[in-house]
């Protein structure tokens, strides 16, 4: 273990805080409404520290508060009936949701955006993308698995598609090969709507024991806080608010985001590591950092255990020692993971961690104040009641109204449209149709994704579902499909989401395996325009009405605003993640004919 | 022919994955005099005719357009090379 | 028999070594990086993956890993050892056979089911399959250009150190189509290809009888098997 | 902190596809005076106290033996880093 270097900087005291109540602070920078600022000086009853301020600002940020979005997902939960729960060990609200998949199995998986870091840097941005979802599986106590990834990107033939294509692709490739976990299935959709701002979004899927099972919090009184992994730097700082709160393309120069740049080797030792820990019982939980890092991660196993932490953040490593505390507190560097540890434990942990050369640090411990408590160097700089940053955030009820277009737009048929009326015009026909983008061959992507990879591998390309086995002596295994139709639910946001997970669920029943839960991206525009919360609403509807009638559970999911070029929204694409399970993978269905003579039939209307 | 050199390291703010491995490997080999490791690339780009103002002007360019990802890379330097260097 | 499997930091298909030494009947010793013991294994697997994140050049920092000493000499001793993929590249860094590797020549990492003509018989991986058999077995890589000087070629050609050549495509500009080499004495064999996940059906390369069902790699390991049943 | 440099290039008889990617995409942009591109690789090693003879030694020594494998790359400099030629 290597000690931090104090840093010379000094930082925004409490006291200084009390202090100095009329100080003007950046709150608008940091993507605060002037009546968030002022709601945070009630709940403290001063104005923040600048500590405080830059976790306040980061945590209510739309991307980690869904604070637009909240109302509307309740429905996933109240529309779950008790029938639909019966395979849910943990459901919608942590990492990810946990099915039980029967012999003692269990399988969590979960979807979520990098969008707009994958426009400015694709490779990095679509890489630090798998990370992060592959972190939430770890946080679970479960190893990861498999990774799918749903994109969309602009015309194929815009000059920036190139770019953002092969930079994404190789990125996605680069992270999930490098980690060692198959690419068992995703989609590739081109349309200009993206062009500005592609979709990427990143699947991954875990396995674990029942009794592995852990969830993130921190309980127990003396329990140590111990932050490990990569060292923090200066990557993403305020990337969280900043990318997530408003339109990228309005940003001046002081909203230009840092990048993140992952390591998957780094990744993939902590996964092994923290496997160990948790095989060992060395750990009480572990929280992954993701957006808004260590303000995020504290805040949240404080909110979800016995309430009181005391973290002395000097004692963070720093890749870079002239880090800001307020710059620590919303670094984004990727490959960290934050454990609670009992005290008698943390000599085993030490080995755990020094075998796998992952570099460690203490930072506190858990206590039964209530508050959440930041020191810098000896000062206080955070004090805070932890749910008021990490559950209790803004919740907007957003105007909402019925797109003006929508009706000529349906009105508007496909039916309308010239038909071919000779042999050679049906013939070019079909031929456009072949070479277009969106129906050729994706091989030139999903070659450069390793399905061989942990040797069980049932279903991937060109199969409609992807399908692994989770236990070698039966074959029980899961299959996962990922679908969503932006041109549908620009069209009708809930039917739309409602093909999609129809989508979804047919491309899991035809391999062989029975749908038992659902993951959900939802891309919008902005939440501040009214039709795009009404496209919002309704697909949140189509898609919980449509789990009641098909009698299967989300949960879990990842919600991304602001997706616009300009002031165009993309088209709302409610990304559906439908998982199943098989109780022998050796009976899976592949697509495509396997022997001469089969009988070929057509279901359905 | 005369070759221009252009030199690119990552931003220094940003994590170099590379560097680190390397940095690791040199303090497991107990080398405890470095401290840090960071990896760029060395581009060499042969001309074809003398090396003028507006030649390396243009390189100048590329470097920053073609040769580096502003976003995550440096420039760190475009030189002609010294034939005396090669050696 | 037993086969040591050593993982690195980085390694990814070590459990997918150990599980085709297990199918193929030997008893699997999983090893580690950073130990000096080779707990007395009769051959040794050094497993595909991105040890160190194939940072600096795909298997260099894990060629310098304390174990690796141990896999030296035992190779000098005549131990059946194993490189595959990553595991060829740590064998070619360590000069344990000849030539090195380079980004593919496409700059792509790529996966395929690879057909190979094996070209040697004589080593102790490859004993059990027939000379010129053709074989198909996984490759996933995005270093795997083999390359070495004129004279090197010339000489493992001649020396019939070329194990394996690709057939149909060369997937990566490996130089003569080389897939795989081996030492002079034939106990060090290297190559890109991944064995191990061709020894199971169902989770194997596609086969003209049955989707996912090859097990072109299973002799791999049924060779050495023999081999050390011959020298004991 | 004293930085020292160490430069490796791939050999000059390799096909470098990297190099050629870039060559290429210059000639498609109609930059035909570059005859061609070798993409290398710029170590910064930063060290901890000063840099004496013996420390410069043991780099060159690394440099050949873990920074570049000689079976395709040259080792093409060695140098502690002016800190003018940093600005
Ligand atoms: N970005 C991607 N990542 C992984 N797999 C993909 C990706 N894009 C397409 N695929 C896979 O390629 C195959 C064909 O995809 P697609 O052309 O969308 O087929 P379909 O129209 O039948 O859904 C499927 O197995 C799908 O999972």
């Amino acid at each position: 273990m290597t000690t931090a270097t104090p840093s010379p900087v000094a930082a925004d005291t409490v006291a200084n805080a009390a202090a100095t109540p009329d100080r003007e602070q950046p709150y608008a920078a940091l993507g605060l409404k002037p009546e968030e600022y002022a709601s945070i000086r009630e709940i403290l009853g001063r104005r923040p520290t600048s500590g405080e301020l830059a976790m306040y600002s980061v945590m209510w940020s739309e991307h980690c508060s869904y604070k637009s979005s909240k109302p509307y997902l309740r429905q996933f939960g109240s529309k779950t009936t008790e029938k639909m729960r019966r395979n849910l060990m943990v459901g919608m609200g942590e990492n990810a949701g946990v099915v039980d998949v029967g012999n003692g199995w269990a399988v969590t998986f979960k979807i979520e955006s990098h969008n707009h870091p994958s426009y400015i840097e694709p490779f990095q941005g679509a890489a630090t993308g798998v990370g992060g979802i592959v972190r939430d599986i770890i946080s679970m106590g479960a190893r990861p698995v498999a990774v799918m990834d749903a994109l969309r990107f602009g015309d194929i033939d815009d000059p920036d598609t190139a770019r953002v294509v092969h930079g994404v692709v190789s990125g996605i490739s680069f992270y999930g090969n490098c980690l060692g976990l198959p690419n068992i299935g995703g989609e590739t959709y081109f349309d200009s709507v993206y062009q500005a701002n592609p979709l990427v979004n990143a699947l991954a899927v875990g396995v674990l024991r029942h009794e592995d099972l852990h969830l993130a919090n921190a309980r127990g009184v003396g329990n140590k806080v111990v932050l490990f992994g990569a060292r923090t730097g200066g990557d993403g700082i305020g990337g969280a608010s900043i990318l997530a709160s408003d339109s990228f393309s309005e940003g001046g120069p002081t909203k230009r985001p840092a990048v993140q740049v992952g390591d998957p080797f780094a990744e993939k030792v902590l996964i092994e590591c923290c496997l160990e820990l948790f095989q060992q019982e060395l750990v009480e939980g572990i929280q992954d950092l993701g957006a808004a890092g260590i303000s995020c991660a504290t805040s949240e196993l404080a909110s979800n255990g016995d309430g009181g932490m005391f973290i002395e953040l000097e004692n963070v490593l720093l890749r870079d020692p002239t880090l800001t505390a307020e710059e620590i507190l919303m670094s984004e560097s990727q490959e960290r993971m934050m454990a609670i540890v009992r005290p008698e434990k943390l000599d085993g942990f030490l080995a755990v961690v020094t075998k796998w050369d992952v570099e460690t640090s203490v930072l506190g411990e858990v206590t039964d104040t209530g508050r959440l408590i930041i020191n810098w160097h000896g000062e206080e700089i955070v004090n805070v009641e932890p749910r008021t940053v990490a559950v209790d955030g803004p919740v907007y009820n957003r105007p909402v109204s019925y797109p003006t277009w929508i009706d000529a737009l349906n009105a508007d048929s496909a039916s309308a449209l010239a038909r071919p009326t000779t042999p050679e015009e049906l013939r070019e026909q079909v031929f456009r149709l072949l070479g277009s983008a969106n129906l050729a061959d994706k091989r030139w992507i999903t070659n450069q994704y390793d399905t061989y990879v942990l040797g069980n591998t049932a279903l991937s390309f060109p199969d409609d579902g992807g399908m692994v086995r989770v236990d070698e002596e039966s074959g029980l295994g899961f299959a996962v499909a990922t679908d969503a139709n932006g041109r549908y639910c620009q069209l009708d946001p809930y039917h739309g989401a409602q093909l999609a997970l129809a989508e979804a669920f047919r491309n899991v029943a035809v391999t062989g395996a029975t749908p038992v839960a659902v993951s959900d991206c939802l891309n919008f525009g902005s939440p501040e325009n009214p039709e795009v919360m009404w496209q919002f609403s309704r697909a949140v509807e189509g898609l919980a009405d449509g789990c009641m009638a098909m009698e299967i559970p989300v949960t879990g999911g990842n919600v991304s605003f602001y997706n616009q070029t300009g002031d165009v929204p993309i088209h709302p694409t409610p990304v559906v993640a439908v998982l199943g399970t098989i109780d022998d993978v050796a009976k899976r269905i592949p697509s495509g004919w396997q022997d001469d003579g089969n009988n070929i039939y057509l279901l359905g209307v | 022919m005369p070759t221009i050199v252009v030199e690119v390291m990552p931003k220094a703010e940003l994590l170099d994955p590379q560097g680190k491995a390397v940095a690791g490997a040199l303090s497991r080999l107990g080398k405890t005099r470095f401290t840090g490791v960071r990896i760029g690339k060395r581009f060499e780009v042969t001309v074809d005719g003398e090396v003028d103002a507006a030649l390396l002007a243009e390189v100048r360019e590329l470097a920053v357009d073609m040769f580096s990802n502003s976003v995550i890379e440096d420039v760190v330097s475009v030189d002609v090379l010294d034939a005396a260097v090669t050696a | 028999m037993r086969i040591g499997v050593i993982t690195f930091p980085g390694s990814l298909d070590d459990r997918d070594a150990i599980r085709a030494v297990a199918i193929a009947g030997a008893t699997p010793v999983a090893l580690w990086h950073g130990e000096h013991d080779l707990q007395g294994v009769d051959a040794i697997i050094l497993p595909g993956g991105f040890s160190y994140g194939d940072y600096l050049r795909a298997g260099a920092i894990a060629s310098h890993a304390p174990i690796m000493a141990e896999v030296i000499s035992a190779a000098d001793r005549g131990v059946p050892v194993l490189g595959i993929c990553n595991g060829f590249q740590m064998l070619a860094e360590a000069r344990l056979v000849p030539g090195a590797h380079t980004r593919n020549a496409h700059q792509q990492f790529i996966r395929r089911d690879q057909r190979m003509r094996v070209e040697n018989v004589r080593t102790d991986w490859t004993n059990q399959f027939t000379a010129g058999q053709e074989i198909t077995i996984p490759l996933k890589n995005a270093d795997g250009r083999f390359v070495a000087d004129a004279d090197t070629l010339a000489r493992i050609e001649d020396n019939g150190q070329v194990v394996f050549r690709y057939i149909g495509v060369n997937p990566n500009g490996s130089l003569n189509d080389i897939a795989g080499v081996a030492n002079e004495r034939g106990n060090v064999v290297g190559l890109m290809p991944h064995p191990e996940h061709a020894t199971e059906p169902g989770f194997g390369p596609d086969t003209e009888l049955a989707m996912a069902s090859g097990v072109d790699g299973l002799p791999f390991f049924e060779s050495v098997i023999a081999s050390f049943a011959a020298a004991v």
